[in-house]
């Protein structure tokens, strides 16, 4: 007899998306070996997997994928076809292990057989003087996969409108409204010559609402910070490296839904510099094409931008460090009176503004 | 009313005893799934932070990490992690419960001799091959066959005895006089629309009662069933670790398709779809939905046609109310007449009509506007779902309306509280209602307030009572 | 220490609510325990389902005319 | 449908040709340039799709995967774009947009729309500038001052979803408004003026070829979206101020038309002469952001606050970027603000079609790990029927349901590639293969490499930053 009952009908279900979880592990051996005193790749590995099945372990639905940012070159190590198919003929003896999660055994061996075949392949000679990571090959991977995972409903509307919303004959409902977040484990430094592609993957996260999450157990870059800065995800630079899987299941443990719950921690300083398109440098002050907005650490020679070719009119900048002579005039004409004011008020505040 | 039944299992392990947890967590699968599928997200956080952590953390450390907006979502964490037992609390530090713990660490890293995510067996031997279809279609026959049985009583297919005993102790049936075939009640019809996976737990949540009488320890058939969501579909598992007990509920979870078991090979048995997404949580359970009547669909020559055409999607409805259903299956059709005026009958068309006299017909049996939307948009006719809204809207607003119409009130089960000492005390404990979102209603001259639960707040004046004693005595 | 009821809320109308004290005062207060303002008070749990249900018999009788008059115009256009 | 199947297979053969020649590919497009068709030959129907075929399904999802990829073949030349752009977008708030033929009405979808536009629009030019202008009763209407802060155009822009649409449209009065908000604007960006005009008239106080002419004077473009029909004097306007290009007049056929023609003018226009804008070179600082323990006063607003960017060269707090350093004129700017419209000078080549006989190399995705389809036993030997196939690669879908990037020849499914080609902009496979494989080779980016490797030894290190200028401060 609910027909005269209204109350039944109107309760809220709270329910939280099931996530996608992408972690790209930064696997550069000089890097690691540097480290190995603290924390070994194997532990590491160990850590990340325990991560995982703690992440897996939050919802039935939940999705996880490991993206390996080699020297060279960026893989999968999980979902990795030619694993799959190795580790199931292997695999008849390990089905007896009734005392472990099947899905939690099954990415572990993966991720394990990938691992191995990445390092093996690995020729030692091939290293020589490379002291880097595919970072942006490993974020287009994992925006990639998310992208596929997460559906192209999100694409649509956050894109150019791809005609209509469901398309029939695509049966991914399951995974329709999936949140996903990408965990960085980087361990080596300077990213400065793939600035681009990075930055390009940077804003294509952001405009998919996926979090890039970055773990610093070693190094320093300032685009891996600027992309936890853009894309809201979490910068966390390790003080113990050993303590690693405490910090990953204490941090960097909750999915986009429930982080606006928490308070993230303490944000530090976010260096924002760039690098130029020259020479590979990362600068604070440029020198801007104005037709194609490349960065030059020093003006171009010949005064032609290498970029889009345009003979440039460096005679604008007069001297280096002089104002260029945009915008300029239009405020000094409109806010001539607001300027004395401006100027004042910065005259006082420059004293006590500390000095970074 | 897929949250109430939801609620339903939640509820019965709030009621068990704390001993009884004690042993459910003995079992790493068990302490998987609890985590899984009763934690809101941000106490599986904490138990996250707390997992790997030897001392105890305070309390104030970690609640000092959620916004001050999420005070309600921080409550509600605490409280749950604290009727599941699953930390303690001692002098204001919070540590997780030594057997969940342990056995949580086991179920994250694998290890340990206690066989609770089954023992798979090598099923290569097997003369037939027991295919995934094949348990898909075991499922929907078993499962269909009991929806059709509390529809149709006198029909042809008949389930066990058991199912029938279990459908009339839950009250979905009812015998209506001796010698009779029983009768669907309300309950009964409301069970009939809703979501699958909330159907076989509300089975299940009965069984389990049902368990007590006949002397069957429960938390091994607790255990029993939150093992079946951690295995994998089409895999074989050995019953040599089962008990005694276990072995008696396999049994029985056959006839509800929850599991398989071929007659000539009893030493194994096969889960379902619908037991390997059990522990789902409430997400997973529409997927699993969806999936189902995909692999349905996928198998459909293996399947009995009308049961596949029946599954995919029959239903088109025109903007003028009118319904009709490509379909034979008796199942499918009574159910439309739950809700609809049915017309006429073709060998594989019948026509229908929502009228407001249908639709109230069927609120008053219990079933809500938003079940039977969601019935026409899952089982929509592929043409329908060409369209951007899969219903025309009209149809969807006039459903709602209609149920609106006969509402005449609102009804929140709860607690009154009155007879507040002091004014202040009174403004304190609504205060405190209010941030918890519990609070459903007061008035302050008369000092009267109405909450949804009392646990928090009972727990809120003791401890305030405390400190004001403590207070007193300083 | 305040005093705890259990029971449940009941939001409606001030009309429908005047039914509801009529229907209760009928049954010899039998469902209400506590009259709270003009749209709301609380009633009994287990006397809940027993209350709707007749709150329903009150509507129908009052409302029948309309529900007749729906019922034969809406056989109309069927089929 | 389904019984004549077997009537029309016979002649579907037949048929093939004359439906490849309707589909609108790469190719499709250019000779469209050349000899503009008109709108009602462009409708596709049904009989000329091929849907005869027997395989229903797998005829939709080519289309699908069709009309996926024809949004993909544009123009992939890097060309010179004014990317600092300045551009006001003028809206008609005017009676005729009360008409209810684009659902819900003309007036609230083109307010979603604009919201949507300078929502794109910001994206695409970062460090662009727009105002929005509204055309009611006979006046132009200020509903948000130039700036560069999307959320307060989108704020504007939603404030009017409670007014309603009244009075005529003018044409004028809006055009001389927005010429008096472009007439400010440096020399080394572009000038545009977009609208959105719903109504077929237009009440001007004066003559608006005078305007139209001081338009061309300031060098200021017009592209108007029309949503009832053509009208002359929007053409002539845009004819005019556009060297006689027309291309950016058009009249929204349905909503998705009109969202998809309006969103077109986000992308930064072609500069056309070289003189039309003067290339500078503009030196701006790049800022970091600090959090400090205890608030001070930030120079741009003279507020308290904790946190703020200082200025590169001179050390100002500031509490909003982009902005000119309030002491020392240094344009301030976010760099992942400059890096935004990077796609544009290093744009993804297009990939191109597989045919099934190399389709033998993947079995998946290399971006996203799904499955392809297996080739089909014909195709694996080198049949005819595998020769046939690069005749089918003009209709833009790949037949093998595989697109392959033309650098590092790694496969691709269809999802991928309209993904990489519309939001993340990098090629999965080129980035991953890092050195291995030669890098893709866009004109810019082989220049850059050029220079970057040669670079190590070749042009000496550039002389570091003179340093700043003492006290660029006087107060006059």
């Amino acid at each position: 007899m609910d027909k005269v009952d209204a109350s039944a009908h109107y309760q809220g279900v709270t329910e939280d998306k099931p996530s996608l979880l992408v972690v790209v592990l930064d696997t550069n051996p000089f890097a690691w070996q540097s480290l190995h005193s603290e924390l070994p790749l194997q532990t590491a590995l160990s850590h990340i997997l325990l991560f995982l099945n703690a992440h897996l372990s939050f919802s039935h639905a939940n999705r996880v994928a490991v993206i390996a940012s080699h020297t060279k070159s960026a893989t999968f190590l999980y979902p990795n076809s030619a694993a799959a198919a190795e580790t199931a003929e292997t695999s008849v003896d390990l089905y007896r292990d009734a005392n472990k999660y099947r899905l939690f055994a099954s990415i572990e061996r993966q991720v394990q057989s990938s691992m191995q075949r990445l390092l093996s392949s690995t020729a030692p000679e091939s290293l020589a003087g490379t002291n880097e990571t595919t970072m942006a090959g490993a974020l287009s991977l994992a925006l990639a996969y998310i992208n596929r995972v997460c559906n192209a409903d999100n694409l649509s509307d956050s894109g150019e409108g791809s005609g209509g919303g469901a398309r029939p004959g695509e049966a991914r409902a399951d995974t329709a409204s999936m949140t996903a977040r990408i965990l960085v484990v980087s361990v080596s430094g300077d990213l400065a010559n793939q600035y681009v592609s990075v930055m390009n993957s940077i804003f294509a996260a952001q405009r998919q609402r996926v979090p890039i999450d970055i773990c610093k157990i070693a190094g320093d870059t300032v685009f891996l910070q600027q992309a936890s800065d853009s894309t809201n995800g979490i910068y966390m630079q390790l003080q113990h490296p050993s303590a690693l899987l405490q910090y990953l299941l204490s941090c960097f443990m909750s999915d986009p839904s429930t982080r606006h719950h928490l308070i993230p921690p303490s944000q530090i300083n976010v260096d924002f510099r760039a690098a130029c398109f020259c020479h590979k440098r990362v600068v604070d002050i440029g020198f801007v094409c104005s037709i194609c907005l490349s960065i030059f650490c020093s003006p171009p020679p010949g005064a032609i931008c290498t970029t889009c070719n345009t003979k440039l009119d460096v005679s604008a900048l007069g001297n280096y460090g002089g104002k260029p002579a945009v915008v300029l005039m239009k405020k000094k004409k409109i806010k001539k009176a607001k300027k004395v004011l401006n100027d004042s008020a910065a005259d006082s505040s420059t004293p006590g503004t500390p000095v970074a | 009313m897929a949250p109430s039944t939801i609620r339903g299992f939640d509820e019965y392990l709030q009621s068990l005893p704390p001993i009884t947890f004690q042993r459910l967590y003995q079992q790493p699968a068990t302490a998987l799934a609890i985590f899984r599928r009763m934690l809101p997200s941000l106490a599986k956080i904490f138990v996250t932070t707390l997992l790997y952590n030897d001392r105890p953390i305070p309390l104030a450390e970690l609640q000092s990490w959620v916004r001050t907006e999420s005070y309600r979502e921080r409550e509600d964490a605490f409280s749950k992690l604290r009727r599941l037992h699953i930390t303690q609390e001692r002098a204001g530090n919070v540590s997780i419960d030594p057997i969940f713990k342990k056995n949580f660490r086991l179920a994250l890293t694998g290890g340990g001799d206690h066989h609770s995510f089954g023992v798979p067996v090598d099923a290569s031997d097997d003369r037939k091959k027991v295919s995934i279809s094949t348990l898909d279609n075991y499922a929907a026959n078993q499962f269909d066959c009991i929806l059709h049985y509390m529809v149709e009583p006198s029909g042809q297919r008949q389930p066990n005895p058991g199912v029938k005993i279990l459908l009339i102790t839950s009250g979905l049936m009812k015998q209506s006089e001796r010698g009779h075939q029983p009768k669907i009640t309300q309950a009964g019809f409301s069970f009939i629309l809703q979501e699958g996976n909330a159907q076989i737990w509300a089975l299940l949540i009965q069984y389990l009662e049902m368990c007590e009488s006949l002397q069957m320890e429960k938390t091994e058939v607790l255990h029993f069933l939150l093992m079946l969501g951690s295995l994998e579909l089409g895999q074989a598992y050995s019953t040599a670790t089962l008990t005694q007990t276990q072995i008696k509920v396999l049994a029985d979870l056959k006839d509800y398709g929850v599991v398989y078991q071929r007659k000539s090979m009893p030493d194994r048995f096969y889960p379902t779809r619908l037991a390997t997404t059990l522990t789902s949580d409430v997400t997973g359970l529409r997927s699993t939905a969806a999936s189902f009547t995909q692999a349905l669909v996928a198998a459909g020559p293996v399947a009995p046609p009308s049961e596949a055409a029946g599954e995919s999607g029959f239903i088109i409805i025109e903007t003028n109310y009118r319904v009709y259903a490509y379909t034979n299956n008796p199942l499918s059709i009574a159910i439309l007449d739950l809700f609809c005026k049915l017309g006429s009958r073709f060998p594989n068309l019948v026509t229908a009509k929502l009228t407001r006299a249908s639709i109230q017909r069927a609120i008053a049996n219990g079933i809500t506007a938003d079940q039977i939307i969601d019935y026409l948009k899952v089982h929509a006719h592929p043409v329908m779902r060409k369209n951007v809204l899969i219903l025309p809207p009209t149809v969807v607003d006039q459903i709602r309306l209609w149920q609106i119409e006969g509402e005449r009130m609102k009804t929140t089960p709860g607690f009154l509280f009155k007879d507040f000492a002091s004014e202040w005390d009174f403004q304190d404990t609504a205060r405190y209602a209010e941030e918890l979102g519990i609070l459903a209603w007061k008035d302050s001259k008369r000092r009267l307030m109405f909450a949804t639960r009392t646990e928090q707040i009972v727990d809120y004046l003791k401890r305030r009572g405390e400190q004001q004693a403590v207070g007193r005595k300083v | 220490m305040p005093r705890v009821n259990k029971g449940v809320l009941v939001e409606c109308d001030p009309s429908i609510k005047a039914i509801l004290l009529k229907i209760d005062q009928d049954a010899g207060h039998a469902y209400i325990i506590e009259d709270l303002d003009e749209s709301t008070l609380v009633v009994k749990e287990q006397k809940l389902a027993d209350l709707k249900h007749q709150l329903d018999a009150v509507l129908r009788k009052t409302s029948m005319q309309e529900r007749e008059e729906e019922s034969s115009g809406d056989d109309d256009g069927d089929f | 449908m389904a019984d004549s199947d077997s009537d029309y297979i016979a002649s579907s053969g037949d048929e093939a040709p004359k439906s490849k020649s309707n589909k609108t590919g790469k190719r499709g497009k250019r000779a469209g340039r050349e000899k503009p068709r008109e709108r009602w030959e462009e409708i596709q129907r049904a009989w000329d799709l091929g849907l005869e075929d027997d395989n229903i399904e797998s005829t939709i999802s080519e289309l699908l995967e069709a009309g996926k990829k024809r949004r993909l073949l544009k123009d992939e030349t890097p060309l010179q774009r004014g990317i600092i752009r300045h551009l006001v977008l003028i809206l008609d708030l005017s009676v005729a947009m009360a008409e209810k033929d684009l659902r819900p009405t003309r007036y609230l979808l083109s307010l979603r729309y604009a919201c949507d536009f300078v929502r794109e629009f910001f994206e695409q030019n970062p460090i662009s500038q727009m105002a929005v202008v509204g055309m009611r009763d006979g006046i132009a209407i200020r509903i948000s001052d130039m700036g560069g802060n999307p959320q307060t155009h989108v704020d504007a822009i939603q404030k009017l979803r409670l007014d309603d649409p009244d009075g005529s449209p003018s044409l004028q009065n809006a055009l001389e408004m927005a010429r008096g908000a472009l007439f400010h604007t440096p020399s080394h960006g572009t000038r545009e003026v977009v609208i959105i005009y719903g109504a077929l008239w237009s009440a001007d106080p004066g003559d608006i070829h005078t305007t139209i002419r001081s338009l061309v004077a300031d060098k200021i473009r017009v592209a108007v979206v029309g949503l009832a029909a053509q009208v002359s004097i929007c053409k002539e306007l845009v004819r005019i101020t556009n060297a006689g290009d027309t291309s950016s007049y058009t009249v929204a056929l349905n909503e998705v038309h009109f969202r998809e023609k309006l969103l077109e003018a986000t992308t930064p226009p072609v500069t056309r002469t070289q003189k039309m804008s003067a290339n500078g070179l503009l030196m701006m600082g790049f800022p970091s952001r600090i959090v400090e323990r205890t608030a001070s006063l930030c120079a741009c607003h003279s507020q308290m606050n904790k946190g703020g960017y200082l200025c590169s060269r001179c050390g100002t707090k500031v509490c909003q970027l982009p902005c000119e350093c309030p002491a020392c004129g240094l344009t301030l700017i976010l760099s992942t603000h400059l890096a935004r419209s990077y796609h544009h000078l290093f744009p993804l080549k297009n990939w191109l079609e597989v045919s099934w006989t190399e389709a033998r190399r993947s079995t998946h995705c290399f971006s996203c790990q799904s499955a392809f389809p297996p080739p089909p036993a014909a195709a694996l030997k080198d049949t005819p029927d595998a020769e046939r196939q690069p005749a089918k690669t003009g209709s833009s879908t790949s037949i093998s349901s595989r697109y392959k990037c033309p650098d590092c020849g790694m496969h691709f499914c269809v999802d991928c590639d309209v993904f990489c080609h519309e939001i993340l902009y990098n090629c999965p496979g080129c980035q991953s293969l890092g050195d291995e494989k030669p890098a893709r080779t866009t004109r810019g980016k082989k220049r850059a490499r050029e220079l970057s490797e040669g670079g190590a030894g070749a042009p000496p290190p550039p002389p570091p930053p003179a340093p700043p200028e003492p006290e660029p401060m006087v107060i006059d």
